[in-house]
């Protein structure tokens, strides 16, 4: 893990992953510090609609005349928070189902999985009325809701990485050893399910951050005006035919975390596989350096100094 | 779009706002029901395309002191199924809207009726309880249509009237077809032979069909669009101010809009061209006073523009109800509808700078119908639009009979007095000073609140004639023009 | 394995019947009354007597207990109920939308799945600029709305170069031509944020396993590395790609709203949709039972897929 | 596919590979020759860089590594060459029957199918086809029930059905230059010498040259032409095998043959006598193993009864006392191990460790038997987490069974165990795959020993190890048992280390137990024909003796064959 760690930063040499982790690294900053940074009330009102970018407004503003920029940067407090929340709350849930399902006896796995599929079946809109019903509006409840509703895809990538990894045979080893079960499930066994789950975090961040605009139709989640990014997008599509600029700011900020976010995932990845840490390993041939032919006179035994 | 088939037949294409399921048409199903009804049904009057009563069904009306009215049928009339139309049918059909338990959108005006007789198979003789101006007015609503009499309580649409359109198919979510009804009363109408009505319920698919000719006409243009569908040299955007948005108080004394001068402050603090600009894409305009459309006779001028926004007169107001430093309320409007959810959100910036800091709930549409039915609101947003273009349609504003559209537990005797007054009322000149005064008297009380009157408009190709948009409230019966309508 | 898929069904019986419940719970908590939905509709003013009445008229002011009752008899007999708002039978409505909403499904998933494990194995195999482009590509395709798609594409293909059409449903039956056109762009719609899934889950397989000791067998009996790759590599990266693509799929039976919506394409997710917001209780509830039950399906065929891609993986 | 140029058929000149930056090559500068029909054997201690050369020639070193010098097969050279250059190369010229099976097989097809996709890949010809010349290898490779086993997983087959397996993918392009790396460390002796036997055939019909890669001193005596003797990355000594082993000049050649042990002679190691083992005090007399009845049967595919791998076996082993199990590839020898360890449920039978029933479900009593017992996994390759270095694999039991000890403790432990199986310490941060295979199976020894088991299941512990080191291993053994009184069920094929170790022998075959007894007693006079048969099989380190007793056995299986 320390050699993961340490890989893990070996591999910000790269523009690439610099690049996207100074990204997010701002974004932080900025989300954390967006009150002091932002020009404007991110919900104030003013005459200037629409404005374009430029003139006292950076970004422009929305058809309320408020200050684009200052929204973006409170709304990703918010958005940041709750995506990256839910992301986590429905990889630790789901994580821990798959595992269960996949390694547990049948009955609690299977019963693990079972669960599942009810999650997968409730459409997420139901779901999230009744959460709502529930607990109320809130950036906590839609944390929750989106933590239910992502985790099923955890548990089934999971579920279906374990049923192969389960059998290796450096798995058995450790049963041999003695090790406990909860130490092979998530010593052994996790860390040879990471990669997939890091990509269904990103993924699953991606979808969280748009869901939660959608879920605002229902009156989940950010409650307007407070700004969020999935309550820009949702603004800026009804807007997108003659004014695209809110749509195309707010949903350019979501595609360049996501990216960011992949990029880092990805090299975390590679990170935490030895074999895959000091080069793009795959399937490229041995690096060369041909000195071809060699001695030509015909070989008596020589041997390299003894 | 609109082909001359080999056989020339026509055919309108027409992109409607959303599904019928069931088609029930003596029920207030929203927009796109009352278009299907329009080409589907008649009824004894009708509006024509501005926005005038005239006989339809009824070769013939009369009225005796606006409290007996008489309706002659025109002769040989018949229904789509070829079966006869008869004032037995009439009968049925006035009483089906009679009937409270049918939720009938005539029930407001049809309650009122306390004897049908039909003399002969074309006379019908409608008594009402006191004389009601608005009759007719009603009775020209395309739900005020008549139907088969066996076809009423039935649960399953037969589709069967005596519109000049008669039902082909219809399927789910998807197309309802109609075609030429050749015993149409009117001679040589309809013009075209078949109008296939595609359901397009998203807005820019809609406003994208018709853009690219996939469909003739569409209801309601996307205020987004307008500019793009007036550019485009082959589309008419045919544009009027109907529906409004308003606010709602909660006037039961737990509320602090229980006071009028709180209610007055808040109709002193909107800003209500910035409802226009930020909610309704700048498609419409301010509703400063009684939501009366300019096209009623009845339209008062000075009332009209009763409103301007002064903050210090609304703080005042605020600061002599008791509350100098503001309070927290409720705010109850709908995520679902954009307009909604941002006419609200553009109030509540208003009245923050009064004081007055609203809390959103902004629910879905059904969870919103209901916490507005249960009253557990201070404040609310709404649109509606009037049912006819008669004043009297303000009881549905003013008085606990309007339910949803009304302030929750407001329920004042002077306001109940002057409409029902103004109902009975005869004379012009009478029922306007009644209108007036009821007018000076809610403004003043301030129960609702005018925010913006909303645009709607119908777009459609040029080489579509004689369709148009009817004005102000009754933009929504403009489906009547269709049997106008010709393409080509 | 036929004792194990016998099992499975049989469990998942039991499973719908938790489902069952659990709708018919979660759609009785929720506020909003159907009865007032329906009588309000975009604006009437119901009086709340008629209200009443429609409550009774629709059984909806029944016990709690007699209504699930109900429910389930009517569950048992396969009729599903009746739609509260126009009276028809749940089944016979399902039974026109699914057809479409699995034939979006089928197109897309197609799509998604050839787009996506070609340019997901491409990043991998290449790496470099091109495992560059993919990542920015597959992050847009995922970040970026699918109704922000939908409505470019109706725009730009439907509108302004009027190559395919902008929406519509043709029923293949009266032109499979039209039908196929209109077919495209929802289809490519769908696609876009699955087939970015696919490919980024493809892509992370296949380095995962692409330097295995077997590898090098298959390579140095004189297999080309295309070949390894295509034979060897891929074939076991596929699990975790099956299972994003079933999810996806399982996920598209009800999530397709916006993309009928734009489209105007009749299928079932509008259904829901509808029916969800108009407390349309024996619609929501016969749709979220058969997706339940397509799910419960859907998973039994990936999880003998995990089978049959991984022999080391079949239970014991 | 004669050679194109008069030169040699493969040519190592200069050949340097190293990985990473500064550290020493694993390979430095090696040169030697195999020409058409030669036997090269290439020996050498563990690590010294036997597989790396071997990788090479097919141009398939892992992409870490760097190389330098020049690898010439049939005149063209292999370094830098192009891929599709390479491609032409592999299966043809140049095939390779990898050291370790197990992970060399993608484990989701059938072995049948990736013979086929081998044969299919050089030759037009249909499936069908393909697949009965598939069964038809892997018949002339000797497994049993060719057809049931062409359409086995790799993870069904024993561990030498596997190594047999990838034996016939090596051969079944017919290459001019074969180059096997270990090819009979899981195989028994008579098995082996019957691969032995295949791949002189083939050589002899073929023109095929071999490039053999063994630590087995018997195999080199039987097979090779020339030697060439390898350490730390440099050729020692290059000669021919009768010199070789008449008269090594090198110091590392010479320690290296004396380290080999012979049956029934004794090598350099010799059974310590062990005497009375340390024994705690206090408890009761119950073996340290006992199985009875046990009977296990893998599941068959659907409706089909299963295979049963192992009937009705009953063994004991005293406390203190080492059983070695020896039998046939394929005849359930690491089925019982892996049943003993819990891994695999059996039909019936019991398992009792120290008195204790092993085949309990409560987890924590499964635990406590553990703490008792280690066990060596007979693939090391597939038995360590490519995830965790060496250090946290050595490491993982005493995290288990003494979780009292500190991370400084637990450490010094690691290096102890490190030095004893000699490895430099250094490496516990390394990963498996950068090991060579005698590296591995050595960090699975030192993991099975970690916490001091009284009971160890070693499943062919030292099949890739160098004569040297396994020496060095087995005295650890010994050492071991003397000082903590352990006992072990040592399954090997190598009769030789059975006889050094073992107080007690079983022999199995086809999954039921054909003889047991004291080892003296069962290696020197056996009573079964098999057992006869394996001893007589065994592989002798002098190239004259093992050759005439190759040829005898040739004899007299063609005299079996005509009577
Ligand atoms: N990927 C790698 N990275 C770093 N070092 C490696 C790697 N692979 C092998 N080595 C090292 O190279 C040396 C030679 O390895 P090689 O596999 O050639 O040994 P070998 O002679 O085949 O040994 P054995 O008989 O044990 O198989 C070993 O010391 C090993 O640790
Ligand atoms: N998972 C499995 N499924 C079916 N058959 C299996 C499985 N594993 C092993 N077998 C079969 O069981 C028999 C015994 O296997 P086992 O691995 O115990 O042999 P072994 O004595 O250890 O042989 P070797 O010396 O070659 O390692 C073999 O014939 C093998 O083909
Ligand atoms: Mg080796
Ligand atoms: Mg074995």
């Amino acid at each position: 893990m320390k050699q993961g760690l340490r890989a893990f930063w070996r591999e910000f040499r790269s523009p690439g992953t610099a690049a996207a982790g100074i990204f997010l690294a701002l974004l932080i900053l900025m989300a954390i510090f967006a009150g002091l940074v932002a020009p404007y009330d991110p919900v104030a009102q003013s005459d200037v609609r629409l404005a374009p970018p430029g003139s006292g407004h950076l970004l422009g503003t929305d058809q309320f005349g408020r200050d684009i920029l200052s929204r973006l940067l409170i709304g990703g407090r918010v958005d940041l928070t709750v995506s990256f929340g839910a992301s986590l709350l429905a990889m630790c849930i789901g994580v821990l189902l798959g595992l269960a399902g996949g390694t547990a006896r049948s009955f609690l796995g299977g019963l693990a999985m079972r669960a599942v599929e009810v999650v997968l079946a409730f459409p997420p809109i139901v779901l999230a009325l009744l959460v709502v019903t529930l607990f109320g509006q809130g950036e906590l409840t839609l944390v929750v809701t989106m933590g239910v509703l992502f985790a099923p895809a955890f548990a089934r990538i999971v579920y279906g990485e374990v049923l192969t990894v389960r059998s290796l045979e450096y798995v058995q080893a450790s049963t041999a050893i003695g090790t406990p079960r909860s130490r092979i499930v998530f010593g052994v066994i996790l860390p040879a399910v990471y990669p997939p789950i890091l990509v269904q975090l990103s993924l699953t961040l991606a979808s969280a951050m748009l869901l939660s605009s959608g879920l605002s139709y229902l009156g989940l989640g950010t409650v307007p005006p407070t700004p969020s990014w999935g309550g820009m997008i949702a603004e800026g599509q009804a807007l997108m035919m003659t004014s695209p600029l809110l749509l195309l700011v707010s949903s350019g900020v979501v595609v360049a975390t996501i990216l960011s976010f992949s990029v880092l995932a990805d090299a975390l990845e590679k990170a935490l596989d030895p074999r895959r840490r000091k080069s793009r390993v795959e399937l490229t041939p041995a690096t060369v350096t041909p000195t071809f032919g060699g001695p030509s006179e015909p070989d008596p035994s020589t041997q390299g100094a003894a | 779009s609109a082909n001359t088939g080999e056989d020339s037949t026509t055919v309108l294409t027409y992109g409607l706002d959303s599904d019928v399921p069931n088609l029930q048409t003596l029920k207030n199903q929203g927009s796109a029901s009352m278009i299907l009804n329009s080409v589907l049904h008649r009824g004894l009057v009708q509006y024509d395309a501005d926005g005038n009563i005239v006989p339809a069904l009824a070769a013939e009306v009369s009225d005796v002191d606006k409290q007996e009215y008489t309706f002659v049928l025109h002769e040989g009339l018949t229904f789509h199924d070829g079966s006869a139309l008869t004032s037995e049918d009439v009968k049925a059909s006035l009483e089906a809207m009679a009937d409270a338990d049918n939720v009938a959108k005539m029930y407001p005006a049809a309650k009122n009726i306390v004897s049908i007789d039909t003399p002969d198979d074309l006379t019908t003789i409608v008594k009402l309880s006191a004389p009601d101006a608005a009759f007719l007015s009603y009775m020209a609503d395309v739900s005020g249509a008549i139907l088969p009499s066996e076809s009423i309580g039935q649960e399953d649409p037969t589709y069967v009237g005596a519109g000049p359109y008669k039902f082909v198919s219809y399927e789910n979510g998807s197309e309802f077809v109609v075609e030429k009804f050749d015993d149409y009363y009117e001679e040589d109408k309809p013009s075209i032979d078949r109008i296939e009505f595609k359901i397009l319920s998203d807005q820019s698919a809609r406003d994208s069909a018709l853009l690219s000719g996939s469909v003739d006409a569409v209801s309601f243009v996307g205020w987004n669009n307008y500019d793009q569908v007036s550019a485009n040299s082959n589309l008419v955007l045919d544009e009027t101010e109907g529906p409004f948005m308003y606010l709602l108080f909660n006037t039961t004394s737990d509320s602090p809009f229980s006071n009028p001068l709180v209610r007055q402050a808040v109709a002193y603090a909107v800003d209500r061209q910035a409802v226009v600009d930020s909610a309704l894409a700048g498609r419409g305009e301010p509703l400063s006073g009684m939501p009366i459309p300019e096209s009623s006779e009845y339209y008062n001028e000075e009332q009209a523009n009763y409103y301007t926004q002064d903050l210090d007169k609304a703080k005042e107001l605020l600061a002599e109800a008791g509350y100098p430093n503001g309070f927290t309320a409720t705010m109850l409007s709908s995520s679902q509808y954009d307009f909604h959810q941002n006419t609200a959100i553009s109030v509540q910036a208003d009245l923050k700078k009064i004081g007055i800091e609203l809390e959103m709930v902004m629910p879905d549409w059904p969870t919103r119908l209901e916490i507005g039915a249960a009253g557990d609101y201070d404040i609310a947003v709404y649109g509606t639009v009037g049912i006819t273009n008669d004043p009297s349609f303000l009881d549905q504003l003013l008085t606990p009979a309007g339910s949803q559209n009304a302030p929750f537990g407001y329920d004042d005797p002077t306001v109940n007095d002057l409409l029902t007054r103004g109902r009975a009322a005869t004379d012009e000149t009478e029922r306007k000073a009644i209108y007036d005064e009821l007018g000076a008297y809610v403004l003043e009380n301030a129960p609702i609140v005018g925010l913006a009157w909303r645009s709607q408009a119908y777009g459609y190709d040029k080489k579509v004639s004689g369709f148009s948009n009817i004005p102000g409230f009754l933009t929504f019966d403009s489906g009547y023009t269709l049997a106008d309508a010709t393409i080509g | 394995m036929v004792l194990t898929i016998a099992k499975r069904l049989a469990a998942g019986v039991g499973l719908l019947f938790v489902v069952a419940t659990l709708i018919f719970i979660a759609l009785h908590l929720v506020p909003g009354d159907p009865a007032r939905t329906i009588l309000t509709g975009t604006g009437a003013v119901p009086t709340d007597a008629a209200v009443e009445n429609l409550r009774e008229q629709l059984g909806l002011n029944l016990p709690l207990g007699q209504q699930y009752l109900r429910y389930l008899h009517e569950l048992v007999t396969g009729s599903l109920g009746t739609s509260l708002n126009d009276n028809r039978p749940v089944i016979e409505l399902i039974g026109e939308r699914l057809p479409r909403t699995l034939q979006l499904i089928g197109s897309t998933t197609v799509v998604s799945v050839i787009v996506g494990v070609t340019i997901g194995a491409l990043a991998a195999r290449r790496g470099g600029l091109i495992d560059r482009i993919v990542m920015v590509l597959t992050s847009f395709a995922v970040a970026v709305p699918a109704y922000v798609a939908a409505v470019l594409l109706v725009y730009f293909v439907g509108v302004k170069l009027q190559w395919l059409p902008s929406g519509g449903y043709v029923d293949p039956a009266v032109d499979v031509g039209r039908h196929l056109r209109a077919l495209v762009l929802p289809t490519i719609s769908l696609s876009l944020g699955f087939s970015g899934i696919v490919a980024r889950m493809t892509r992370s397989a296949v380095l995962n396993v692409g330097n295995q000791d077997w590898v090098r067998t298959a390579l140095s009996v004189g297999l080309t590395r295309g070949q390894v790759f295509r034979r060897h590599v891929l074939r076991n990266s596929l699990s975790p790609v099956v299972t994003v693509t079933s999810l996806q799929m399982g996920g598209l039976l009800g999530g397709t709203v916006i993309i009928e919506r734009v489209f105007s394409w009749p299928g079932l997710s509008g259904l829901l949709i509808d029916g969800v917001t108009s407390r349309n209780y024996p619609v929501v509830q016969g749709i979220v039972i058969l997706i339940a039950a397509l799910f419960i399906l859907l998973n039994i065929v990936v999880d003998i897929v995990y089978g049959l891609l991984d022999p080391r993986g079949r239970s014991k | 596919m004669a050679p194109e140029s008069d030169g040699p058929l493969l040519r190592v000149a200069g050949l340097t590979v190293g990985f990473g930056e500064p550290s020493a090559p694993v390979v430095d500068d090696l040169h030697f020759d195999v020409t058409t029909g030669e036997t090269v054997a290439l020996v050498g201690e563990s690590g010294s860089g036997k597989t790396m050369t071997a990788m090479s020639v097919l141009g398939l070193l892992p992409p870490t590594a760097t190389v330098t010098g020049s690898v010439r097969l049939a005149g063209k050279e292999v370094i830098g060459a192009p891929e599709d250059q390479l491609r032409a190369i592999r299966g043809r010229s140049a095939a390779m029957i990898f050291q370790e099976p197990m992970t060399a097989f993608n484990p989701v097809y059938t072995v049948g199918r990736q013979i086929v996709d081998a044969l299919r890949a050089r030759e037009r010809i249909s499936r069908a086809e393909a697949m009965n010349r598939a069964v038809d290898l892997l018949r002339r490779v000797g497994i049993p029930e060719p057809e049931r086993r062409a359409k086995s997983y790799p993870h069904e087959l024993s561990g030498g059905q596997r190594q047999r397996a990838m034996i016939a993918l090596a051969i079944s392009g017919n290459p001019s230059l074969l180059i096997a790396d270990e090819p009979t460390t899981a195989l028994d002796v008579t098995v082996q010498a019957e691969i032995l036997a295949l791949m002189k055939g083939l050589q002899r019909d073929l023109g095929m040259a071999i490039l053999l890669i063994t630590h087995d001193m018997g195999v080199v005596a039987e097979m090779a032409d020339r030697v060439v003797v390898m350490k730390d990355g440099i050729g020692v000594e290059q000669a021919d095998v009768f010199e070789l082993f008449e008269a090594p000049r090198n110091d590392y050649t010479r320690a290296l043959l004396e380290a080999v042990p012979r049956p029934g002679v004794g090598g350099r190691l010799h059974r310590l006598s062990v005497g009375e083992p340390a024994r705690a005090e206090g408890e009761d007399e119950s073996p340290a193993l006992e199985v009875s009845h046990l009977s296990v049967r893998y599941p068959g595919k659907f409706l089909s009864p299963g295979f049963l791998a192992v009937n009705d076996v009953s063994l004991t082993i005293p406390r203190g006392q080492v059983l070695g199990l020896v039998g046939e590839s394929g005849s359930g020898k690491s089925t019982i191990g892996k049943t003993i360890a819990g891994l695999l449920r059996p039909e019936s039978g019991t398992v009792t460790v120290a008195g204790k029933d092993a085949l309990v479900s409560s987890e924590s009593r499964l635990r406590e038997i553990r703490r008792n017992y280690g066990m060596v996994f007979q693939d090391p390759a597939s038995s360590l987490n490519p995830r965790n270095s060496i250090g946290q694999s050595i490491a993982e039991p005493l995290l288990v069974h003494a979780r009292s000890l500190t991370a400084s403790q637990r450490q010094a432990r690691v290096n102890e165990l490190l030095e004893q199986v000699e490895l430099p310490v250094a490496w516990h941060v390394r990963f498996p795959h950068e090991l060579s295979g005698g590296q591995r199976q050595r960090v699975g020894i030192a993991r099975a020993l970690a916490a001091n088991p009284h009971l160890l299941i070693a499943d062919e512990p030292t099949s890739a190890l160098d004569v040297s080191v396994q020496a060095a291993v087995l005295e650890l053994f010994q050492r071991l048992q003397r000082d903590l009184g352990f006992s072990c069920l040592f399954i090997s094929h190598d009769l030789a280390v059975v006889e050094i170790l073992a107080d007690r022998v079983a022999v199995l075959a086809d999954g039921a137990l054909v003889e047991e007894g004291d080892a003296e007693q069962v290696l020197r006079s056996p009573v079964t024909d098999y057992t006869k048969r394996l001893i007589a099989a065994a592989p002798v380190p002098d190239p004259r003796v093992q050759r005439a007793r190759a040829a005898a056995r040739i004899e007299t299986e063609a005299a079996a064959l005509t009577s």
